[in-house]
């Protein structure tokens, strides 16, 4: 389990404890969580897949990026590999602010950059038996900033 | 030389195998040939590969990187996080 | 303590399990916590009043909105009155979707909504002593729909 | 008529009482007329009462709304939650 990439359950209350700020008064969360269907197919469950050093590494860039383009106070992010059943937490990014416009502003470009630039890959598993690797976003071959 | 492919996403699916050792006759070898080898190997990569991007280590790298000898290469497909 | 006005401190992790739904895949939190300044004053604590069952009346319609205008599938709202000391959760918005971009735009506009409208009121205490209640949104005679 | 006033928030920092029984020698009184007789009671409420508005019960009315005796008025002045 590192800062970043979690082979076990996520756990929002401990990165709650871990951002406390008494110069924040905004908090916003936002959270992955495994559903049901997908365009019309029952799910039963997803498994992520990472290349785990490089996520790491992009997600640090993007907990910095964060920091450094908005007016928000504590930024972390963690994803979780391995097979999820349905509702488990996939993905949590935590935000604090002195106020909520920068710090939602904030947790919605994290997400949104997770899903271009991480290297992780879901796998969902449908009530049918069958599986599939879901359609994605190509990486960039060099980092823009 | 030698080079350690590992391949991430559905990719391992269309070619069998989470990793694979490959030997290619050359000298030098650039991420493009590299991806030419694969395809020639797995036909079903062909329609794949250009959307895929490689890191040698957790740095990605250009198709005319110059992948070393015995250098792990991982393949990295659109990804599908969050 | 109701479903929307609490006298004790608020739980997140209860209203994440009753908002719990196997068809919604994102999730979105807003949080206000009670910070250390304002406008430069040191801040020690603060005390919400509120007008009970009216203060529940708007933030159950703010739900009810919410569900209403936002492709969302879950919207709570609770907020905790009397005093806080620094760092304890004042107000907290749970949304739930199908999908993040509902989710995100829902939760803003609840706490924007929550804000405008709920007869709540806040008194911050300074490290002076002294206290003040702050400038806040005067209330509509009639709620516009 | 008699009514029992509620203060909300900075207003009974002004008044000095959170509630306050009231008598008015009227027949009627709207929420307006209930607003002079606090001015004329309070003066430092003169700049305030304007953005106050009144709920009986937990219902916000006009300033034209006809209050009943023996009702409980609560003045609501700009709200500051979140």
């Amino acid at each position: 389990m590192s800062r970043w990439i979690c082979e076990g359950s996520l756990d929002l209350n401990q990165l709650l404890k871990e951002t406390e700020d008494p110069a924040s008064g905004a908090l916003v969360i936002f959270s992955g969580t495994v559903r049901n269907e997908h365009e019309g197919e029952p799910v039963r469950a997803i498994t992520y897949e990472a290349h785990v050093t490089l996520a790491e590494r992009v997600l640090h860039e993007v907990e910095e990026e964060v920091l450094a383009r908005f007016d928000v106070r504590q930024c972390r992010i963690q994803h979780r590999i391995g097979t999820l059943p349905l509702g488990e937490l996939s993905v949590i990014v935590v935000v604090r602010a002195a106020h909520r416009a920068p710090a939602f502003e904030a947790a919605r470009y994290a997400i949104d950059e997770l899903k271009k630039r991480a290297p992780i890959w879901k796998e969902e598993h449908y009530e049918t038996g069958e599986s599939r690797y879901l359609e994605g976003f190509p990486l960039k071959m060099r980092e823009e900033s | 030389m030698r080079v350690r492919v590992i391949f991430y996403g559905g990719l391992k699916n269309d070619v069998g195998a989470k990793e694979q050792e490959l030997q290619f006759d050359r000298k030098t070898l650039t991420v493009a040939q590299l991806k030419e080898g694969l395809i020639a190997r797995y036909p079903g990569l062909r329609l794949k590969l250009p959307s895929v991007v490689c890191a040698v280590g957790d740095e990605i790298v250009d198709e005319d990187h110059l992948i070393g000898d015995g250098d792990e290469v991982a393949l990295l497909p659109p990804v599908s996080g969050g």
